[in-house]
């Protein structure tokens, strides 16, 4: 066809195509066909691609950035950034857990098993775990739990303990439980029955502490839960990491679109979250 | 073979294409090899740390996003001590790329950044979000011949003047920067627009207005290139909507030597190195041994009488 | 129930959607309950039969399409005898738009065409393929000025005047026909643009040069309507690449009391239609009594702190 | 879903759905679903869809304007013009026979049966027919054979005879012709074989002529063929129409982007292809 809306090419990696990128640049930009994609309940999809091999070098926290087909008969113009929810290197597949709030998801949700979806990465610095510790806590709530689900496998692989802290609107909203619950204790708190409430989920971290069942934090998903966490971690010297959102324009770097805000010794600064993160120190986060 | 080269005054680019300033950074190293590129761009840099503006920075619209990022920046001791070194890890010649709000600064932001690591200086007088009075110089001729004058008598580098159109005239503010002594017209920056959310009644992004930038402005921005390349003599790097090789030939077509891309690094980041290997493709086929050949080549005679154009075949 | 009806000055709609100069004549009867509309807006007339531009008068680009018609008019004798009494068959008060080369011309024309048949006459000073020599008078302030004087001076019809966005200073354009005595400006018309063809190497469009219409532009335009009413009284009907209701409400929000609509009529001809419907519905569901409450109502506050903002959750 | 790039109903109708403008109004903004849609061979498709009862109206000659769906990620803006070449009263159906040549035709090609195509229409003027003529000729080249071939039909309503004479580069672009082949007499002409020829298409003009076998002409899809018909057209008195093409934006009228060039008494004027014609006389058009 002689109108090619968009260059394409040479360095979008296809399905077998080989990667023509010269090796020592580590991310890319390819086309992943789609394995599966399903609802998991009323606003939550999984997405399941073949990974190209840069691709699949992706750790727990990083995330792609991806090019999400149009829902109508507009144009998408901006990527929109999902973290890896499970890396499933056996089978050389990345699986995505979304949900569907606007034209982007939408648009990535019109996705059918053998499409091509056009991603960039893996992006940004991922979870770091001390294998020194034996037990970590996570804390999330919705998109959060998509992003904190591969701190299970980091977990698992380094024989880490780990209590998940679920947090959603329902039961139906709980995710991720499987992969934690593969991997250490999930606990799921609702506001459908009130255990969402900040100081129910705060007499559970207590008790974690007491019991010496929290070397780490992590958090995602929530301002409300990671001031929480930051509370607590910083009382009782605990280490954690939050993971953080902001509207992306490159999800690389130079565009200085995601910044959030940080503070080190009293003193506020910005920085990317595509790039300086979207994992960050729990005790410099400011808000969610 | 065909010859990808094109010069810009006395700078020489392997190939016509380079990245847009603000839009461009190392870190694009994650994605492409940045020796491939006609030319490294700079973020803007301006004289103090600068925060830049409220999130949300950019909003998607129509043609493309609206952005009012406010320039932020560590400043120009960052730039030259961090930022340059490392950009010289690549091949590429580097623009660097100065704002000021007074012509007094510019002068010394001219002076300061031309250190023997920077290869052409651009002189970004047209960051839509700003007044006259704060740095977009660009929208008045005396403002512009002014600022570039200064500059032009401070620094040996070139010096190339990026335009904004949103110039009532911009053929005019093109002349006043070529008699001003620029090397080279970079048309041009962003468009001011704004987009209200209509469930919340308020601006999409958080200084209100923004610039656009993307596909939809191209036609306005084609057009400015060939009204100021039949105006003025020195080269004009066109700058405004490419996300493809014929968005790059139509500006070559209207007189461009060069371009520079912005939104379509954050569109399809390998897009750029794609774009330039289908340009050498596309001179082969077509039968250009150079690809300067190009700038300049619409065919650009007087219209046609309209009874006997609306009695012609189609196409 | 929801009052959907504007007052433009003395003029009441009963609802603020028009068509836009250019795209409209009765012709659409073919498909559209022509009775719905806010108001009917004929095709800019002049003095005598002008043939227009040669075909292709049209291209589709980025962000929509361009356009070089030519203005072409069967004269302002036909207009009055032919196509006049041909508008009122329908019951939608009827806007004339005139144009012309010279002010003396203008002010024939305006005494000319403002019969008991004319509602309101529209002044196109700005069709973007003409110079300010040659009718786009919309490019300087004193040239607006001169022509909205004697217009006012010579009629007592609702005169609009339709500006141009290729104006640098738009808001001093709108702010001189605000002065000389218009009742209402239409921001705005076309934005001039360029296509060039990449296999032919000639322009896209007979006239070489074309006016960009279509959602591309809105970005620019609802720009121009937020500066526009904030600087002068007079009310303001936006128009530039409205194809949705949400587009109108980000209109009047921004500041426009009325709309007109071209593009959306070559595209979705059903389109107006459905929006006067469809913004009936939301301002019902949003409880918004008058229609014409949503004009200026954007929350207009100053930008919050950097830190802040990039601190507070997302949306 | 919360964004939609274009104004949609009420005056679009649906399948099944009621006509919500008022009866007077004779053309709509339709969407039809698709009932079959076939290559035809290498280059053409033949289109079927549900009509709407407005749209079922369409007299031979007559064209509908087009929303075709983007070939690629990028929009397309303007409606494209396709004139009518069957209508199936019987099974409510309209059909139309399309070449590929650029964005609008590539992106309609990838509609499947059961999508919904946007038409508006019928609109323009069609072609007239004299039902004290006998016999007629037709001739066609291209896109003009799908624009012609209704005619058939209109011949046969009439119990008209009719000789068409088919123009194409080879056997493989002959279309209509069995159309016409129920109706009357098909010559096709080739280039393959070099009886396209204008000497060798006169020559059979001629011959028809002679054997008052032309009441009238008809023609579409060819300047060289269009200046042939007027020549003899004029020389024997024989009346005769064409179908004009032309961009167009509006295809109603107001936006005079589609004017052609005609000829009255020597003075040349402008007319609109979509409202004046398509179908013109043959003696005053100027060039097809
Ligand atoms: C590093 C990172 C990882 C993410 N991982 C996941 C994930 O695993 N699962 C998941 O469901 N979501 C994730 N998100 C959020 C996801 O990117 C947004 O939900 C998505 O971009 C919204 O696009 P949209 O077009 O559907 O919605 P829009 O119509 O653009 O916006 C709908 C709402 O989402 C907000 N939003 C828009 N863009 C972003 C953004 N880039 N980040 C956050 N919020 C945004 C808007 O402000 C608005 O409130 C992640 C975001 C980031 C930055
Ligand atoms: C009244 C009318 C009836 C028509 N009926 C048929 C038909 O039955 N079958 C058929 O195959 N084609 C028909 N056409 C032609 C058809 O409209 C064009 O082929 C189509 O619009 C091209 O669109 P595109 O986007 O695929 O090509 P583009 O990329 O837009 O253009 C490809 C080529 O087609 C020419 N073209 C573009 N628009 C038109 C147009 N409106 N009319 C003619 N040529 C155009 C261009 O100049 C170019 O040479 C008809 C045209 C008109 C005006
Ligand atoms: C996010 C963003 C940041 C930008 N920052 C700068 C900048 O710092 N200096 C500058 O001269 N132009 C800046 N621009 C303008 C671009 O360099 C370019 O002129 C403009 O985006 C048009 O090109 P495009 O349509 O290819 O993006 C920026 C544009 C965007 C989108
Ligand atoms: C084909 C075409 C013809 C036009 N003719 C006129 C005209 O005669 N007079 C006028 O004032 N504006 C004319 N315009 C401008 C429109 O009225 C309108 O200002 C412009 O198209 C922007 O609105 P839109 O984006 O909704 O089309 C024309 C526009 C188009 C596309
Ligand atoms: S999204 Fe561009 S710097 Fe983070
Ligand atoms: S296409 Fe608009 S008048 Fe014919």
């Amino acid at each position: 066809m002689a109108h090619r809306p968009f260059a394409s090419a040479p360095y979008v990696v296809g399905k077998g195509a080989p990667a023509l990128a010269p090796t020592h640049i580590p991310a890319e930009e390819s086309l992943c066909p789609v394995v599966s994609h399903d609802w998991i309940n009323s606003e939550y999809k999984h997405l399941v691609v073949d990974a190209s091999p840069k691709a699949l070098a992706v750790k727990p926290g990083q995330f792609f950035n991806l090019l999400c087909p149009s829902p109508d008969a507009a144009e998408l113009w901006l990527r929109r950034p999902q973290s890896v929810y499970r890396i499933d290197r056996e089978n050389r597949r990345i699986e995505f857990l979304y949900k569907c709030v606007g034209r982007g998801t939408f648009g990535l949700a019109t996705l059918e098993p053998g499409d091509e979806l056009n991603m960039v990465g893996p992006l940004g610095v991922g979870f770091a775990i001390d294998r020194r510790w034996k037990h970590i806590v996570v804390l999330g709530r919705g998109v959060g739990l998509a992003t904190l689900a591969p701190i299970s496998q980091l977990a698992g692989e380094c024989g880490i303990g780990v209590t998940a802290i679920l947090s959603a609107r329902s039961a139906e909203f709980v995710m991720a439980d499987d992969l934690f619950g593969k991997v250490g204790d999930v606990i799921a708190v609702l506001d459908s029955d009130a255990t969402s409430a900040v100081e129910h989920v705060e007499a559970i971290l207590k008790r974690l502490i007491a019991q010496r069942q929290a070397d780490a934090f992590y958090t995602c998903g929530s301002n409300r839960l990671l001031q929480l966490m930051k509370r607590l971690g910083k009382a009782h010297g605990i280490p954690g990491q939050v993971a953080m959102e902001q509207v992306m324009a490159c999800g690389l770097g130079p565009c200085y679109v995601c910044v959030r805000t940080f503070e080190v010794d009293g003193k506020k600064e910005l920085r990317r979250v595509c790039i300086d993160g979207p994992v960050f120190d729990l005790q410099e986060a400011v808000g969610w | 073979m065909v010859d990808m080269s094109v010069k810009i005054g006395s700078v020489t680019l392997q190939n016509p294409i380079m990245p847009a300033s603000g839009c461009f950074s190392t870190d694009l190293a994650q994605v492409i090899d940045l020796n491939r590129l006609g030319a490294l761009v700079a973020k803007t840099v301006s004289r103090e740390f600068r925060a830049g503006n409220p999130p949300p920075r950019v909003s998607e619209v129509e043609g493309g996003m609206i952005n009012s990022i406010g320039l932020p920046t560590k400043g120009i001791e960052y730039f030259l001590s961090h930022q340059v070194p490392d950009y010289k890890r690549f091949s590429p010649p580097l623009v660097g790329s100065i704002s000021a709000t007074t012509i007094e600064d510019f002068e010394a932001m001219a002076r300061d950044v031309s250190t023997s690591a920077i290869d052409v200086l651009e002189v970004n007088i047209s960051c839509p979000t700003r007044d006259p009075k704060g740095g977009n110089f660009a929208l008045h001729e005396e403002h512009t011949f002014n600022v570039m004058r200064r500059i032009r008598q401070t620094t040996d580098k070139p010096i190339w003047c990026k335009l904004s159109p949103n110039a009532g005239d911009v053929v005019a503010i093109a002349k006043s920067a070529e008699l001003a002594g620029a090397d080279a017209l970079v048309v041009s920056n962003t468009i001011l627009g704004l987009k209200i959310d209509i469930n919340t009644f308020r601006p999409a992004i958080g200084n209100k207005f923004g610039g656009l930038s993307g596909p939809g402005i191209k036609p306005i921005i084609v057009r400015m290139v060939y009204q100021c390349a039949k105006a003025v003599k020195i080269p004009i790097i066109g700058c405004g909507g490419i996300v493809k090789l014929e968005d790059v030939i139509e500006y070559m077509l209207a007189g461009a030597s060069a371009v520079m891309i912005g939104y379509l690094i954050f569109r399809n980041p390998s897009g750029i190195i794609a774009i330039i290997d289908g340009l050498q493709e596309w001179c082969a086929k077509r039968g250009f041994a150079r690809v300067a050949d190009l700038t300049g080549a619409m065919i650009d005679e007087a219209p046609r009488e309209t009874y006997a154009a609306a009695a012609a075949p189609i196409g």
